[in-house]
């Protein structure tokens, strides 16, 4: 049993992770608190032959302390939340130069179409894999994520990476992975019988092996 | 506490309205909303597909529908004198009201039956014969908002039937109008509906 | 002069009594106890369809690779093939468990029951504001109910594309292998909605109109301010749903396209239509249960709710925050990013008020007189596990943290840990509670006690390592983990969760067969078992037809427990007269 | 794609009269199989009766080279195949032969058996056995899976109702039935893009599919005049007219070549034949 989030490897990973423990510390101690008092107020109030309970409607400072520390809490946790959120996905954020691939999903495979070697999708050796996601260590990615049927969404647990596809749109999603390694697109939206089974490989190259392999591909797309 | 002010003191028995009253208007509070859903999303796929839909008049009727909205507002008038009428125990009044506020409301579904009609069979759109459900948003929308609103009408008149049936044996008179507000309440929200629905359909 | 019609016509009920009929009695009663028993039988029958979907589910996820669906012969070959849940019936069961547990189970319990049962008794009135339009609304559900379970013997399955019927998935039947099944339940769904907006209708109509003399909005229990508030969000979520799945029918059906790309529709408005109704439903789900909570609790402690008026404003304000807190659910969908901003400010302050109620109940629970029966410990188990749900929200509102768990087994234990964990915890308590008002005996403590206790342990060990799960990052509604490198080694913790499900849907049969053998075997209860203030307590156990003889009278707030000026014994009913009791009570 | 509401709508209430009727099997109506058991077609053949018709189909010129499909993401089915690898099937030519053309008789027959027996399409290493099917209207189809992964099996018929199930294991098996003709219902798999097999229905008996070497053999063919006509996926449709003489052989030829490549290729209705010569010619009906 090993519960624990996967390992991180991307530049984002590490910002989402430490919140991630942050709000898991607040709310530990919150949950220490109250399940605790509940424990306790049990054992100590037990009824009790002839007792009497103390006869109180209320505390109003105790109804604005634990208003205002829990709302206090809250907006710092938010206004940190919300400044992390726009650089991760805030639109003035996108990298200008990323490496752009286009993902599209289908039920129920991803085909992504890489950029070739002149690094611009939509031209001629552009190519089109299927289920195989390949990209450079190091670099900012973007990807232009669509859908032909219904909805997907688009899952690189290890690189924090999750957003919806959603036919008849097209959402750009960057992310910058910090090593290479082996990993898996999955597809964390139902989007039929085979949604268990929509998965893809994801190959995090150094920049030198994803030429090597870009190359490698290009000549049987271009048939 | 609060309630040591009151405690013995005269009761407290809600609001000074009947209670059928309330009701209608608690209800009309959920139509608000069902109608506020289909008009939501009316503006979120024409603002989102503003190519799709025809100019004011180039599809629908704009005229017949303009007549048809004054007899539905006329009705509201004739709903008006009607429960005007049933507080004064003026029983002539109440039936020849009540009967042209039916009558009103039925010819108004009728021309929208003439309406339908006339749109499906002999209107062409987007270079398919017929203006229908499927004819791509425009239609998708025109037919479901104005279709439920017709649906409403429908349930109206109904009751309308009714309650013109009930003042020929005599049932509505000074002492017993509340059958007659409420329905009116309802009436005069089905009236206010289609002028919002004229307005953003047929003339926007 | 309404008292007086009123009056008259609870007097007209009390005589009519003797007149009626089996069928006007028991099937086509138009008495709100008859009504609220009917929907008790209805959602415990569909609470027991909806849990043994998931056993289903589970012995899918904890051995997909097994087959060997026990008794799985029984089911036709287009759910279970040579004893392997095909992948459709497992969609199929991921969907309607979500549904049945939600729209047929929970959400009619919590309100169709207890608003129905409550709202007139603890008001002091003789009936609901409108009893027929009352049977209606119970009426409207059976027709839901076929429905739903027509749905899975059509061809092609029931419906299959989650509880919160996605578009385009649930509008194109070429996409699911789902035709009929999806139109079902969305026709369904719309009989659910006639019936919620009818009862809504009646009964916030009732509670603005007919309570009893004295009963001022500040001294009405808590039970009643949230089933009040709950049927006002009911009113305006319902039809916006109903609306959307109308739409939904007309996209699968007649050919339209509002939620289809193909034909300019938006997926997206879909959601947000959904989630419209789809968030004040969560709080639907939940407000009623923490007014059975704070009753139940104050009654347990003997003593008065803490900070009751505290509790009435936060009810009010989540009421309000409920509808502008939506998109929420669609930090990943596509929406604008920036939108997504908006609403997590607006779903932390919702936060707020859930803290002030955790806190405030264990402010009533401080310097008690603790009664644990079975009530109480399942209101305060309540209290623990609604703690719980409550905080594993903080992450998902934290839109970064969302990216990562979003759609994961954490949102399934987040989403349990509030409606089993939270509205089902207080319906049990609530059932053990009012019992013997309903049927007039009580139901047994020792069998509740061991109820409680296993599904404690039970509900614990299946929720819990779900958050585990989730943080490893498995998918949502997947039929087979196994096949991904990142969800290696979560295998024993699915079956962990597997085995405790099993155990969890047996302490049920439990509980329904302490349900059932009271009913002819339990002790018989007195009117007032609990020693409870409010205005329910103070007829027999079970109360006539018409409730009372005479409208009570009400002096006092719903929940004065050891008033120091009350000798002899520890509780002040509401309709008891002060100088009567204590002349010094008269001032609380 | 999306169908018209009244068609919808019908095809509603019929499931809705066959869920009444205890359905739920995912199958159709078991009318056929009665009537299937009642003659079977074996016992109404009188041999003085009928004929046979044969022949091939050709391929002439440059056979167009097929694609390398990428089965790399499924291990277990790439391993079933040589060095090459899996090619697409589209057109496979052998010794001049084009096989997986469905032959069939599309006019002139006058009554015909019931179905009986089953048709099976399997699943092999990701691929369809056989590519092209052929069915009577109302015959069984066994469909199994002899990969131990998902596939889903999602036939998209117009005059048929459709069906869209799946198959995650090996040795799971499901029956279907088309109870229409309908040339020819597509049938593909949404988990691997490449897998695509068609089902030609139609109302009798008389039709087959050409062999790898592109020959077919249409037996038991009772005596008449018929047109004959020729499926293929990429090469649209051919007729050719053929008398069938009792205990007597038939042959009709098709002839195919790559210029032919890219031919509109009817799908689904039934086929509306003009009686044509014995010309060959290319049927566009879209």
């Amino acid at each position: 049993m090993d519960w624990a989030l996967p390992p991180n490897y991307s530049t984002f990973g590490v910002v989402i992770d430490q919140l991630f423990w942050i709000i898991l510390v607040i709310t530990g101690i919150a949950f220490l608190l109250v399940e605790g008092g509940i424990v306790w107020f049990c054992i100590k109030y037990r009824g009790r032959e002839g007792a009497r309970a103390h006869y109180t409607h209320g505390s109003n400072r105790l109804e604005i302390i634990w208003t205002v520390i829990p709302a206090i809490i809250i907006a710092v946790l938010g206004a940190y939340s919300a400044l992390v959120w726009d650089d991760i996905k805030g639109s003035s954020n996108r990298p200008a130069d990323a490496l752009e691939f286009l993902v599209v999903g289908k039920q129920f495979e991803w085909n992504i179409t890489y950029p070739g070697v002149d690094e611009t999708l939509g031209t001629a050796d552009d190519f089109t894999v299927r289920n195989q996601f390949h990209f450079p260590v190091n670099e900012d990615i973007t990807i232009l994520l669509e859908s032909e049927d219904v909805i997907h969404s688009f899952f690189i647990p290890e690189l924090r990476v999750k957003q919806d596809a959603v036919p008849g749109m097209t959402i750009p999603v960057w992310f910058d992975a910090t090593q290479t390694g082996n990993f898996e697109i999955a597809c964390a939206e139902l989007c039929g019988l085979g949604h268990y089974y929509m998965m893809a490989s994801v190959t995090v190259h150094s920049a030198a092996d994803f030429d090597a392999w870009q190359a490698s591909q290009a000549p049987a797309a271009a048939q | 506490m609060a309630h040591a002010a009151t405690a013995g003191r005269v009761p407290e028995r809600g609001l000074d309205v009947y209670t059928q009253k309330v009701g209608m208007w608690v209800f009309l509070c959920s139509e608000v909303m069902f109608f506020a859903g289909l008009i939501g999303s009316y503006v979120v796929l024409r603002f989102g597909a503003a190519d799709t839909w025809a100019e004011p008049g180039d599809v629908l009727n704009v005229p017949v529908t303009a007549f048809n909205t004054f007899l539905l507002i006329c009705s509201s008038v004739t709903m008006v004198k009607a429960f005007a009428a049933a507080q004064e125990g003026d029983q002539r009044g109440i039936k020849l009201y009540l009967l042209l506020t039916t009558l009103l409301g039925a010819t108004f579904l009728g021309v929208q039956v003439y309406e339908y009609i006339e749109l499906v069979l002999h209107k062409s759109w987007q270079g398919s014969h017929g203006f229908t459900p499927a004819a791509g948003l425009y239609g998708a929308t025109f037919f479901t908002m104005t279709g439920f609103h017709g649906f409403h009408v429908l349930l109206g008149v109904i009751c309308l039937a009714w309650a013109t049936i009930r003042a020929w044996r005599g049932h509505w008179g000074a002492d017993n109008t509340h059958g007659i507000e409420v329905l009116g309440l309802y009436w005069h929200f089905v009236d206010l509906v289609w002028i919002i629905l004229f307005t953003i359909v047929y003339l926007i | 002069m309404a008292t007086i019609v009123a009056e008259a016509t609870g007097q007209a009920i009390l005589h009519e009594e003797h007149e009626q009929s089996f069928l006007r009695k028991y099937i086509f009663s138009t008495d709100h106890k008859v009504i609220a028993i009917q929907f008790l039988i209805y959602t415990l029958f569909f609470l027991m369809i909806g849990g043994l979907l998931a056993m289903l589910m589970r012995y899918q996820i904890a051995w997909p690779a097994r087959g060997e669906l026990p008794l799985g012969g029984i089911f036709p070959e287009s759910m279970v093939a040579s004893g392997y849940i095909l992948p459709e019936f497992y969609n199929a069961l991921v969907t309607m468990h979500g549904s049945v547990m939600v729209f047929l189970a929970i959400m009619p319990m919590l309100v169709g029951v207890w608003a129905n049962y409550l709202i007139p008794l603890q008001l002091g009135t003789h009936d609901m504001a409108f009893p027929r339009l009352n049977m209606l609304s119970f009426w409207a559900m059976v027709p839901a109910g076929i429905l739903t379970l027509a749905s899975f013997f059509v061809v092609g399955g029931a419906a299959g594309a989650g509880w919160t019927l996605y578009a385009p998935l649930s509008a194109r039947p070429d996409l699911t292998g789902v035709g009929l099944g999806q139109i079902l339940w969305l026709a369904a769904l719309v009989f659910i909605g006639l019936s919620s907006i009818l009862g809504s209708v009646n009964y916030i109509t009732t509670t603005i109109n007919m309570r009893a003399p004295g009963m001022t909005w500040m001294r009405m229990p808590l039970t009643i301010w949230s089933l009040f508030i709950t049927a006002i969000l009911a009113l305006l979520a319902m039809p916006v749903l109903s609306a959307a799945g109308i739409m939904l029918i007309f996209d699968q059906t007649i050919g339209t396209s509002f939620f289809l790309p193909e034909g300019g529709g938006q997926p997206l408005l879909w959601q947000h239509l959904f989630w419209f109704f789809g968030h004040p439903e969560v709080y639907i789900l939940i407000l009623p249960a923490m007014g059975f909570t704070s009753e139940i609790l104050s009654v347990g402690s003997r003593k008065p709710v803490f900070g009751y008026k505290a509790m009435v404003l936060a009810l009010v304000s989540i009421a309000f925050l409920g509808f502008i807190v939506w998109g929420h659910h669609m930090f990943q969908s596509g929406m604008n990013p920036m939108l997504g901003l908006t609403f997590t400010v607006s779903t932390l302050f919702i936060a707020v008020p859930s803290a002030i109620k955790t806190f405030n109940w264990m402010g009533t629970m401080w310097r008690g007189n603790l009664q644990l029966h079975s009530a109480m410990l399942f209101a305060i188990g309540f209290v623990a596990m609604f703690a719980i749900g409550g905080l594993s929200g903080v992450f998902m509102a934290s839109t970064p943290v969302d990216i990562y768990i979003h759609d994961t087994y954490f949102i399934v234990a987040h989403i349990h840990y509030v409606l089993f964990g939270g509205s089902l915890f207080a319906l049990f308590g609530a059932i053990y509670f009012w019992y013997p008002k309903m049927f007039g005996r009580m139901m047994n403590e020792t069998m509740g006690k061991i109820h409680f206790w296993l599904t404690f342990v039970f509900f614990n060990l299946v929720f819990f390592p779900m958050h585990g799960v989730g943080m490893v990052g498995m998918m949502r509604r997947i039929y087979d983990s196994t096949g991904y490198a990142h969800l290696q080694g979560i295998e024993d913790t699915n079956a962990i969760i597997t085995w405790a499900a099993f155990g969890l849907f047996a302490s049920g049969f439990l509980f329904a067969f302490n349900f059932f053998w009271s009913l002819k075997k339990g002790r018989k209860a007195e009117a007032n078992p609990w020693n409870a203030t409010t205005l329910e307590w103070q007829t027999p156990s079970p109360p006539k037809h018409g409730n009372w003889e005479e409208i009570p009278v009400v002096y006092h707030g719903p929940h004065e427990y050891s008033h120091p000026d009350v000798e002899d014994k520890d509780w002040l009913a509401q309709n008891e007269r002060p100088d009567v009791v204590s002349p010094a009570a008269g001032s609380h | 794609m999306r169908s018209h509401f009244w068609n919808r709508s019908a095809a509603l209430l019929a499931v809705a009269a066959m869920a009444a009727c205890g359905g739920g099997d995912g199958g159709s109506s078991e009318a056929a199989d009665d009537a299937g058991e009642a003659t079977p077609a074996a016992a109404a053949v009188d041999p003085s009766t009928v004929g046979t018709i044969s022949g091939m189909a050709n391929f002439g010129g440059m056979v167009p080279t097929m694609e390398a499909i990428d089965m790399s993401a499924e291990a277990e089915c790439a391993a079933g195949y040589g060095a090459d690898g899996p090619m697409a099937q589209s057109v496979l030519v052998s010794e001049g032969g084009l096989a997986n053309v469905f032959v069939y008789l599309s006019e002139g027959v006058s009554g015909a058996p019931a179905a009986s027996g089953a048709a099976t399409l399997d699943q092999v290493n990701c691929r369809y056995t056989p590519h092209v099917l052929g069915v009577q209207s109302g015959q069984d189809i066994e469909i199994s899976n002899s990969d131990n992964l998902l596939h889903n099996i999602n036939a998209t018929p117009t005059e048929n109702r459709g069906f869209n199930i799946s198959q995650p294991r090996a040795g799971i098996t499901s029956t279907q039935r088309f109870q229409v003709a309908e040339v020819m219902v597509p049938v593909r798999c949404d988990v691997h893009g490449w897998m695509q097999a068609y089902i030609g229905v139609v109302d009798h008996p008389y039709f087959a599919v050409t062999g790898a070497d592109g020959s077919y053999s249409i037996a038991n063919v009772p005596a008449g005049d018929y047109t004959l006509t020729a499926w293929h996926e990429e090469f649209g449709t051919q007729t050719a007219n053929v008398t069938v003489t009792a205990g007597e052989m038939a042959v009709a030829t098709f002839d195919y070549n790559a210029e032919m490549m890219g031919a509109e290729v009817p799908m689904g209705d039934a086929l509306v034949l003009e009686h044509g010569t014995n010309r060959i010619r290319v049927e566009r009906t879209q």
